[in-house]
């Protein structure tokens, strides 16, 4: 209960934000930025005023928020695997990043909607496509970081387990992966918000559901509360997800405190 | 030339590599496994890029993208360390600046791009706030990341002789970081790029990549032309990153020594 | 000069907390040099980090000229156990020497000139060019070594600053630490776990318990000065009070650090 | 922009408030006319620097009309209802494009089982914006067929791309417009299922170009200017088709070759009041708009 | 079963190259304890970095078994002289130990076995489930010497094992190593800086000279075993080797490496 309370107490800056928000939308009077309340009720109008046996959500939330959340995760989840297995071959493998690197580079300048039309016609429409969308956006902090990770292992603890003879994979697990850990950390995280956003681009050409296919029909109806109103389910689900990464990452790098703490 | 030194040589692997994607999509193609109707064939593609060097309206496009994305990128590193600093150092602050922060992170472009036409008169000022917008995360997390990864005892030892808080910042932290925070940026370079082309290609204008995209949108042949233009990002992408990893390893050769970096 | 009163530090909390001092009481005269000796483990290193500021303490006080310890004082210096980690690997040698100079106000070619001088002292004339990991473990300990005596603090602690030299460096380096300390007026605390050494250098030997750490004994060394290697090695009261030591330190471990 | 600064440099230049202003246009044959006044110097006999840039909708482009950073742009004409409904307050300034016969055709595969529209009962047509004219026109002819819009699913794809999705059988259909139109046929034959400029979206109005009311009340004598300027260049897109295909391969991608046999669309000489509420009425209508937006209130003049 | 010829090393290049070692030739025959001493920063870490495959020396061989040394060899365990920075600070200090037994194919309560009673002997009982930063310098070395007897290997390398601890820790240690050498037959080679420690726990001493490292002697150690701390260290040829070694490596140092 004392948790609850003292993680509610780190959320005050949030209504302050929103009344100075409200405050200065209320003054400025353009309609290009309603009011943060104007805002509440077209959300609730659009996602939350359904019955209360489905906990007050409407068909179209039902539709769109956990399809589009299912995605976000099989790609992050996708790209997570694709991008730490990539990043540390790159990372240990000189050889193979001389030849891989540049297409690494080439990759990751390319904006992800003008790949859109080539996992098309890979994947033609779906989950499957717009999976690849997302994973193609966000592997790449993932991939740098894990390589980053990878190749700056303290000098000092690889001679160890070579002298100690320990195979590849009991080098990679028990002294690589650990040792790049909070690195990969940072790129997951970073990763994690892209998802969102790239889950949006994924649904912007020939879908018919999920949150960004909403924002998109918002922006086509000039429902501005509606484009806002998709933005702050974003944000909030960026920040719901943020806060359970985070509890994740602390027991997992929970060594890493510990060692790098200074009193 | 020995095979041995062939395969050192970075620019000849990397030629190799580059030349085995464009391989394996020109065979996607030629075997109708990608119709070519649906996704152009990668010669054909490789072709019109090549014809877009001479063309000197193409290239007015690229220096106006390059002028925006280092504005941008710059702009972004000069307010993303300092306050991943700040954050990094401050557990507070960063703990009620975090709901903030991570609501504001999964912003997609999609629907920054139209508030930023509202709120900037001039072109190449919303470019450079759309790019620092979406670039500062990944050179801000990496910052705050890399800060506790600094030995406790190089801070310890910089107090002990009387240092205060931010000389300990500034000559222990920021040298033990930037190896981490030159990941963050080189992140970041490729991130400004996408969101210079795609500020272009939703905001108009009337010159960039993303407006050259935008002007063959008329042509039957838009998709040849788009991905092309995507080509000369992706080479962008590579050649600015090739100029970082080369300042990376002259600035920390030390962090290389100590790390027993793979090259 | 330095008073430290029923100091005690406690680790962590709950059931793996870890008394490491058990409420130590001890007081450095100005200019004294006093050796702490203890079992391995037992808190040398944490009550050297006390009184270094760099660690609060959970109970007790360490005043330092009448003014109580809250943060690191001025004018001090600390030669880590860790040496290797307490230097920048980032910079040369010299640059390491020469950093905390700049808090003296020294100008650029001052600072450089007494990291050479420094550094030519502990037997690394030329290596003020070279990058710390270019170095031996030994170099690099005489490099943090250096890097105290350059700034001639008016308190230095030493956390064991010689055990990664060869024997003849090593005595050496205890007389340059003690002709530096009586040109410059240093009060100087050094950890040592060579008995021979702490009664060689010390004013006073401080005998610690083990872990919780207390005060077991502490000795005044009445030797003559100067002194001297082999003069002094031969005194008998310094083979009286290494004896002497050497039975205090064995009377804490009353149960076998390393099994038989 | 409307500052003093503007209005100063005015009086140089012929008494207009402003003698350089920017305008969106979008790479489509419907602003051919806006770059023949340019070339031909319509708007500098006005006294006018007309400085023209790409953009990519009239959505985003209403935005920079908002933000400043355009003075005018060309727009469709649904986005334009939609937007003043939504609250904006724009003004319409020129007329551009109006559909004739076979400029905007929905398009089906070569050996399509669909024969008539009333085949298209659940299959899939791409657009290429939803809420748009390819939508509101779509329905138009499903509804002549006896469907509504709730009996197909909508898609959204750039036009370039229809064709391929049309070949991989992603959509069932898709609403064209030109040198797509031209290109779906000789590339994979796409054959044409219905024409959707007939009957109650007959001559209907496209595009034309907007302001901001603000701008217009600032700058009257600017936007007068602008509109000589371009009529003339309209008279002329109108008259002479030789001069719309020279003008095309300047700012389109569209070679002359393909210019030449494009179907293409008009272009009116008078913004016309009674025309323009036939978009308002069908959009009413078809429920993209609550209520009627009398064209009026969006025509210089009136203060809406 | 080791046999060393020739072997140079030369770091770096041009200039600024640094010659650590300049010809170095040595046999150790199996089960053999050599101790090596020499000057800091001579080369003997890099000498048992080359034996043990970390290095590729730039000239001579080493053979180990008759095979020449290209990489790390089988059944190998080294203490590194910078056992902090070789610990790995995500496991325990249980794990830590453990690691290695993988190799051997140890199913898991039989390593964690091994490491638990690895950790007695060095004295650290109650530590493994600490992980190393809680641990105080002298206990993470002891915890990187109990890695490498619980290893059990052929070959044991050893970097100034035992520099970090106290007194009565660094014997038991060094009558630790020699049971252990003498119970599963390794040999073992033992860098220290400790004169009296070398000819304690050695067979033979070997000493280099100052950079670039040549063997500047190499004494067979003739004490009657088992050893033991109090009697063999009275013993006059215990005193005499020592003097004679003291002789040898000051020799060394024609040049002081301390100024004075
Ligand atoms: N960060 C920490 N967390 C928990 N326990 C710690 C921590 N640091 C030290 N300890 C414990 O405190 C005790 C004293 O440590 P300290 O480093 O002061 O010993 P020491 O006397 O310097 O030993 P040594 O001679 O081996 O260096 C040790 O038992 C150690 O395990
Ligand atoms: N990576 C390196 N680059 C350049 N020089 C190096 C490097 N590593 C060691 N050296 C040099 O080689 C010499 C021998 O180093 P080494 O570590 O072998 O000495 P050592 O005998 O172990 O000394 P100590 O007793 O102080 O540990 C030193 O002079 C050192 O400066
Ligand atoms: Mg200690
Ligand atoms: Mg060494």
């Amino acid at each position: 209960m004392m948790r609850f309370l003292r993680a509610l107490g780190r959320l005050w800056l949030v209504p302050v934000v929103l009344v100075a928000w409200e405050a200065a939308t209320r003054l400025a009077e353009d309609i290009f930025f309603p009011p943060p309340t104007t805002i509440a009720a077209r959300m609730h109008e659009m996602w939350f005023s359904g019955p209360a046996e489905r906990l007050w959500l409407t068909d179209a939330a039902l539709e769109n928020i956990p399809t589009s959340v299912g995605r976000l995760f099989a790609g992050w989840l996708l790209a997570g695997v694709i991008g730490v297995v990539l990043g540390v071959m790159l990372g240990r493998s000189a050889l193979l990043s001389r030849f891989i690197d540049p297409l690494v580079q080439f990759g990751r300048a390319i904006p992800p909607p003008a790949l859109l039309p080539f996992f098309l016609a890979l994947f033609s429409v779906g989950a499957q496509m717009q999976i690849a969308t997302i994973v193609f956006g966000i592997v790449w902090p993932i991939l740098l970081n894990s390589s980053d990770g990878a190749r700056h292992v303290d000098r000092q603890h690889l001679e160890t387990s070579t002298v100690f003879g320990l195979s590849r994979s009991q080098r990679l697990f028990w002294v690589i992966l650990p040792s790049a850990m909070p690195k990969i950390f940072a790129g997951l995280r970073l990763s994690l918000s892209l998802a969102l956003i790239l889950m949006v681009i994924s649904e912007l050409v020939g879908s018919v559901n999920g949150i960004g296919f909403q924002l998109l029909d918002a922006q086509r109806s000039y429902d501005l509360p509606g484009v806002w109103g998709t933005i702050v389910v974003l944000g909030v689900l960026g920040y719901l997800l943020n806060s359970v990464f985070l509890v994740a990452e602390r027991r997992v790098l929970s060594w890493h405190r510990g060692a790098n703490r200074t009193t | 030339m020995t095979g041995r030194s062939l395969l050192d040589n970075r620019l000849l692997c990397g030629a190799i590599g580059i030349a085995g994607l464009f391989c394996v999509a020109e065979l996607a193609g030629r075997t109708g496994l990608i119709d070519p109707i649906v996704f152009p064939l990668a010669s054909t593609v490789v072709g019109r890029a090549v014809e877009l060097a001479a063309d000197g309206d193409f290239l007015a496009d690229v220096v106006s993208t390059l002028g925006a994305w280092a504005a941008g990128l710059l702009l972004t590193v000069l307010i993303a360390v300092p306050v991943g600093f700040l954050l990094g150092t401050l557990p507070r602050v960063e703990s009620a600046l975090r709901p903030v922060l991570e609501f504001l992170r999964p912003i997609p472009s999609v629907a920054l791009i139209p508030l930023a036409l509202l709120l900037f008169s001039d072109r190449f000022d919303m470019k450079v706030a759309v790019i620092v917008y979406a670039a500062w995360w990944p050179v801000l997390i990496n910052t705050m990341y890399g800060l506790r990864d600094v030995d406790p005892l190089a801070k310890e030892t910089l107090r002990s002789f009387g240092f205060g808080p931010l000389a300990v910042l500034w000559r222990v932290s920021l040298p033990s970081t930037a190896p981490f925070i030159a990941t963050g940026v080189r992140l970041a370079a490729a991130i400004a790029l996408i969101l210079a082309i795609s500020a272009e290609l939703l905001g108009g204008g009337s010159s960039g990549i993303g407006t050259f995209i935008l002007e063959s949108g008329s042509s039957t042949d838009a998709l040849e032309y788009t991905v092309a233009a995507t080509i000369w990002a992706g080479a962008i992408g590579v050649i600015s990153n090739s100029l970082f990893t080369l300042a990376e390893r002259r600035l920390f050769h030390w962090h290389l020594a100590r790390t027993e970096g793979t090259r | 000069m330095l008073e430290i009163s029923n100091l005690t530090h406690v680790y962590g909390g709950g059931p793996g907390a870890h008394h490491a001092l058990g409420g130590i009481d001890l007081k450095v005269a100005q200019g004294e040099l006093v050796c702490i000796v203890g079992p391995s483990g037992c808190g040398k290193s944490t009550l050297l980090r006390s009184i270094a500021g760099l660690l609060r303490p959970t109970g007790g006080t360490v005043t330092l000229g009448g003014k109580p310890v809250e943060r690191t004082p001025d004018d001090l210096a600390v030669v880590f156990q860790d040496y290797s980690r307490s230097l920048f690997p980032w910079m040369s040698v010299g640059d390491n020497v020469a950093l905390p100079l700049r808090r003296k106000g020294m100008d650029r070619p001052r600072r450089r000139e007494a990291a050479t001088e420094a550094l030519e002292q502990v037997g690394l004339a030329g290596a003020a060019g070279k990058y710390p990991w270019q170095l031996s473990g030994g170099m690099q300990q005489r490099v943090s070594i250096a890097r105290a005596l350059a700034y001639r603090p008016a308190l230095m602690l030493m956390d064991e600053p010689f055990g990664s030299v060869d024997a003849q460096t090593r005595e050496d380096l205890e007389d340059l630490t003690l002709r530096v300390r009586s040109h410059h007026d240093m009060t100087i605390l050094l950890i040592t776990h060579d008995i021979d050494e702490s009664v060689y250098v010390g004013d006073r030997v401080v005998v610690l318990s083990k872990a919780p750490a207390t005060v077991a004994g502490d000795l005044r060394v009445d030797l003559p000065g100067p002194r001297d290697q082999i003069t002094t090695r031969e005194n008998p009261a310094f083979v009286h009070l290494r004896a002497e030591v050497g039975r205090l330190v064995r009377g804490m471990r009353n149960d076998p650090a390393v099994s038989s | 922009g409307s500052d003093p600064a503007d209005t100063a440099e005015a009086g140089a230049a012929g008494g207009l408030e402003k003698a350089e202003i920017t305008i969106g246009a979008l790479p489509i044959p419907d602003s051919a006319a806006l770059y023949i006044a340019n070339e031909r110097g319509f708007f500098k006999e006005e006294g006018l620097t007309v400085k023209i840039e790409t953009v990519q909708g009239g959505a985003q482009a209403q935005q920079s009309l908002i933000g400043g950073s355009l003075d005018a742009t060309q727009t469709n004409y649904v986005s334009t209802f939609l937007a003043v409904s939504a609250g904006n307050k724009l003004k319409i300034v020129s007329d551009l494009y109006q559909a004739t016969p076979d400029s905007f055709n929905i398009m089906v595969p070569k050996d399509s089982p669909i024969k008539t529209p009333a085949d298209l009962k659940g299959k899939k047509i791409a657009v290429n914006s939803q809420k748009n004219i390819g939508t509101l026109a779509v329905t138009s002819v499903l509804k002549a067929h006896g469907l509504t819009a709730e009996d197909v699913t909508f898609l959204e794809f750039p036009f370039p791309e229809m064709a391929g999705k049309l070949e991989q059988g992603i959509v069932d259909a898709a609403w064209m417009t030109e040198p797509h139109l031209t290109a779906v046929q000789k590339n994979i034959g796409a054959q044409k299922l219905a024409d959707t400029m007939t009957g109650p979206t007959a001559d209907f109005p496209i595009a034309g170009v907007v302001v901001t009311e603000e701008f217009l009340t600032q700058h009257p004598k600017t936007v007068a200017a602008f509109q000589r300027g371009l009529a003339k260049a309209q008279q002329i897109a109108a008259s002479d088709r030789k001069a719309v295909e020279k003008i095309l391969p300047t700012f389109t991608k569209i070679d002359a070759a393909t210019a030449a046999v494009i179907t293409l669309g008009t272009f009116p000489t008078s913004l016309d009041e009674t025309r323009l509420q036939r978009v308002s009425d069908l959009m009413v209508e078809q429920g993209y708009l609550k209520t009627a937006v009398p064209a009026k209130s969006i025509l210089p003049g009136a203060n809406g």
